[in-house]
């Protein structure tokens, strides 16, 4: 079901934990589906992403977005990581089952949510960041036939 | 790893050896029709009548009211559909419970969206059906009762009788789907009032894509498929004589086996659940720890998720499977462990392993080891887990 | 006597060595529900899947508009049932043959019972539906044509790729019954603008109990059978795993031989049909010479019955059958042959043969003198014979 | 499906044939359900039979039946034969499958059906024996379930 990323980034998960003192955290996610993760960041003051680090409550495809995620944005500049999309996340990943996209959104989802806070702790604001929404919403899949 | 420790009978089953010897021949020699006038052929009538036979002597009834399917699935919605047309004129209002399999509960809608009205009778914390509950939404033009004999999920053995005995009460058809139960408990249809009683080869150590439909004799059901004059003109199609002699063979295995089988299997089930409980901390047991299927475990692990939990089991060898549906293609959690009352992060993360006759003390035992570092494993990830202790500490 | 010589390969077929061999693994070893998710399970779903495209190609479409059944009659009565109710607010008529199978024309009776009127186009003296009467009996309010492939009793095979552009001309679905001419004969789905095709599994060397309906992408058919998301959430029930691939095996060489076989057949059928019609006084051929399927033979021998021809071949190790449904437990003769215009007493004095690869010449030879002796005994005793000899002497 | 007797009997069936100036014909059946049976009966001046045969066209039970009626009848008086109902038929045959019952209602009418033909031609009436009915009306069975 899951390419072998995915499961790479399952069984190793990179960056997992808590970051103390925080320059941003985010928790996203949606009780009734059953994924939850949260994102640290440590950001230096050149908006430098210098750690990452996540805790993931859900399944083998938001464990290894999560991940994925997290090795996605380490380094970034703030404005950059802003440009992680799931659609990236997903293919770092090798592709997810149509049924597991929603864990990616979830993930780019979580990084926004840290950022936010971060932007919010600081007084600044971060060119095309929105507040995030506190769930995401599940989209039934279309029946095709 | 090469061993697989399978845990996952609930959801199908390895056919016998004997099981398939018994077809073997129906494949390549004696492949007739058993509709087929020429002598050959009344070999093939005969066996499938044996296998009927077979599994009227199991249930206490005559081989007449035996009916051959395709499966559980098939055998469910005949039932609820041919008692609906039959009824309707009576009224349109049929009762089952809350933590039906999706076969029962999807031809439910399906009915629902003909006019039918469906009340769903709760169950308690246990996963058992309330009786008073159920009496309570009897109408005069209530037609049909269906309860599971025993839940897939959690394991829970339904009061059938106490259901069968209000349901005859109250003039009313009563239906169980028995596919978790059939093979693992003994059942007599006229001492629990059964009118209609679904079950399905693969369950129980038969071959996939047969199962049947019991049908009290004076029932005016129809056919569900149409054509053809088999199974006394109630299901058109070919008989699967391969199929109906596997299946008869398991069903003659099943019972023969039954009582040493199930005690051993009861035995090993509460070992492990009790060491479960003891080990593992922050888990429960879901479903009545008594009146279960003898070969059920269903545990919650609070704070992970279960398709997480599987696929770390999977990757040591062990087979078993999640209360969530995850599994097929449907984010939300089990509807069966809500309908106990579970909150839905626990409900995610919930365990079921079901034993077979040929699962060790020694498998359960790997399994328990494996089962506990691998919590461990993944609360040091969870954020409700990290929540939990920073609240606590 | 020994040796059985087979000749009712329409009514079922022994399952190739090679099906059987294929299915085995699937029934002791790895006997996996295909939908579970564990490493395991999913050979199972693999193997699911390539017997979906083994399908899928054979017809000239796409994997994922295969669904499997029980075989035919459930992808019959599915098709004809999902489309009525799928359709029915465009209207309520539906428009068949004569000369179906019961598998539609008992689905049919009972979708009239449910307000569903049915139009039953004739055929002309060969089987053979006229295509003017089709066109004519079109309204507004049709929503279904469904004609057979090819017949079953008489092998008459339909110009279905002409019925396919009536019915794509007037926006009207259109099902085939396939269930004889799959594996016989060529079929592409789109070429013949089929939107619905029933087939199964054991009328070609495949295993009892197993069938697919192909539904053209974009019909929003719903499910016959509810539950499970199995089949696209279309057709519940864990997957008949080992059915699933004895029949994608069975298809895989019918069709790889089709060419070599049918072609065989049809010269052993020929020289078959030629010596009967020369040698046994009054008979006559049944069905098309040409427009039949390579391995049907139907005749009518006149001034006796049925049965009484079919047990006495069957005392000579022969194997046939009658185009009288006597054999169903019906009195009444072949709705087939009533329709291509025989008589009752000639329809009652019919029989069928269908040959298959392994029937030989020295088969259809000992068979022919077997049959010559035998008419001439029941003729000996006929009081229709009696009456004719009188009346011509 | 039948019973050995029946197999017998269809396979060697006693009295096929006919019988030239025959004291009495019957000839039953019904073109629909595919079983004619033609009885012959010779009738000497005690009302006695002497000779029985038949000719039929019908199913495996229909030339059973008639051979076993006719062996019933044979020897007996005008009367006695009047007696052997459908049921002795089928007793004698160690009985038939549900469907084919009507079968030897069919012999019963044949036998009746050339006893009043031999009552016409001689202007005699037999107690008990009414004008046969042409045809045998087709029962549907009881669906019992
Ligand atoms: C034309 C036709 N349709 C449908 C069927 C039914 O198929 P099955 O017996 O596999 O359900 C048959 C064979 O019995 C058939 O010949
Ligand atoms: C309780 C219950 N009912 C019905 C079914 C459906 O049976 P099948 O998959 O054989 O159609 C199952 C198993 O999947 C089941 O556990």
């Amino acid at each position: 079901m899951y390419s072998e990323k995915v499961m790479d980034h399952f069984q190793n998960p990179r960056n997992v934990g808590e970051i103390e003192n925080a320059s941003g955290v985010g928790t996203v996610g949606n009780a009734k589906c059953g994924d939850i993760m949260r994102i640290y960041l440590d950001i230096d003051e050149n908006q430098i992403i210098k750690d990452v680090k996540f805790k993931t409550f859900g399944c083998g495809a938001a464990v290894a977005t999560s991940s994925m995620a997290t090795e996605l944005v380490k380094g970034k500049t703030v404005q950059e990581a802003l440009e992680v999309t799931n659609k990236a996340v997903m293919e770092a990943l090798d592709g997810l089952p149509p049924v597991k996209v929603h864990c990616s959104l979830l993930a780019e989802e979580a990084i926004h949510a840290a950022l936010w806070d971060y932007a919010e702790k600081n007084g600044i604001k971060i060119e095309g960041l929105d507040k995030p929404k506190s769930d995401i919403s599940e989209e039934e899949e279309e029946e095709e036939y | 790893m090469d061993k697989i420790i399978y845990l996952d009978h609930a959801a199908t089953t390895a056919a016998r050896p004997e099981v398939v010897e018994a077809m073997l021949p129906y494949f390549t020699e004696s492949y007739w029709n058993p509709s087929s006038v020429y002598t050959p052929a009344s070999a093939n009538r005969k066996a499938v009548d044996q296998s009927r036979e077979i599994i009227a002597k199991s249930l206490g009834t005559q081989s007449q009211n035996i009916y051959f399917t395709a499966g559980g699935s098939e055998s469910d919605n005949w039932a609820l559909k041919a008692a609906a047309e039959a009824y309707e004129n009576k009224g349109k209002h049929i009762i089952t419970s809350t933590i039906e399999h999706h076969a029962i509960l999807h031809t439910c809608d399906y009915l629902q969206s003909k006019g039918f009205e469906i009340t769903y009778v709760d169950v308690d914390e246990t996963g058992i059906l309330k009786l008073d509950e159920l009496e309570a939404a009897i109408r005069p033009d209530t037609i049909l009762i269906s309860v599971m004999f025993a839940n897939n999920e959690i394991g829970t053995i339904q009061p059938i009788k106490e259901i069968g005995e209000i349901a005859q009460k109250h003039g009313i058809i009563f239906h169980t789907d028995a596919v978790q139960a059939y093979g693992q408990l003994p059942i007599d249809v006229d001492e629990y009032h059964i009118d209609m009683l679904s079950a399905s080869g693969h369950k129980l150590n038969g071959p996939k894509g047969v199962g049947f439909l019991y049908i009290r004799k004076g029932l005016k059901l129809r056919s569900f498929i149409h054509g053809g004059a088999q199974e006394r003109k109630r299901r058109a199609g070919t008989e699967n004589v391969t199929g109906i002699v596997g299946l008869g063979k398991a069903v003659e295995i099943a019972f023969d086996t039954m009582e040493e089988r199930t005690k051993k299997e009861t035995e090993l089930r509460d070992y492990a659940m009790n060491r479960i409980l003891a080990e593992v901390p922050y888990c429960r047991i879901n479903g009545d720890r008594k009146k279960r299927l003898p070969n059920n475990i269903n545990i919650s692990v609070q704070f992970i998720e279960g398709e997480s939990l599987l696929i770390m089991l999977d990757m040591a060898g062990i087979c078993a499977s999640s209360g969530s549906a995850c599994t097929s293609g449907s984010l939300d959690p089990s509807h069966v462990l809500l309908a106990i009352g579970l909150p839905h992060e626990i409900a995610h993360g919930s365990l079921r392993m079901t034993l077979g006759e040929e699962t060790t003390k020694e498998d359960m035992d790997y399994v328990i080891e494996k089962l506990k570092e691998i919590v461990e494993k993944l609360r040091t990830m969870s954020p409700l887990y990290e929540d939990f202790v920073k609240k606590n500490s």
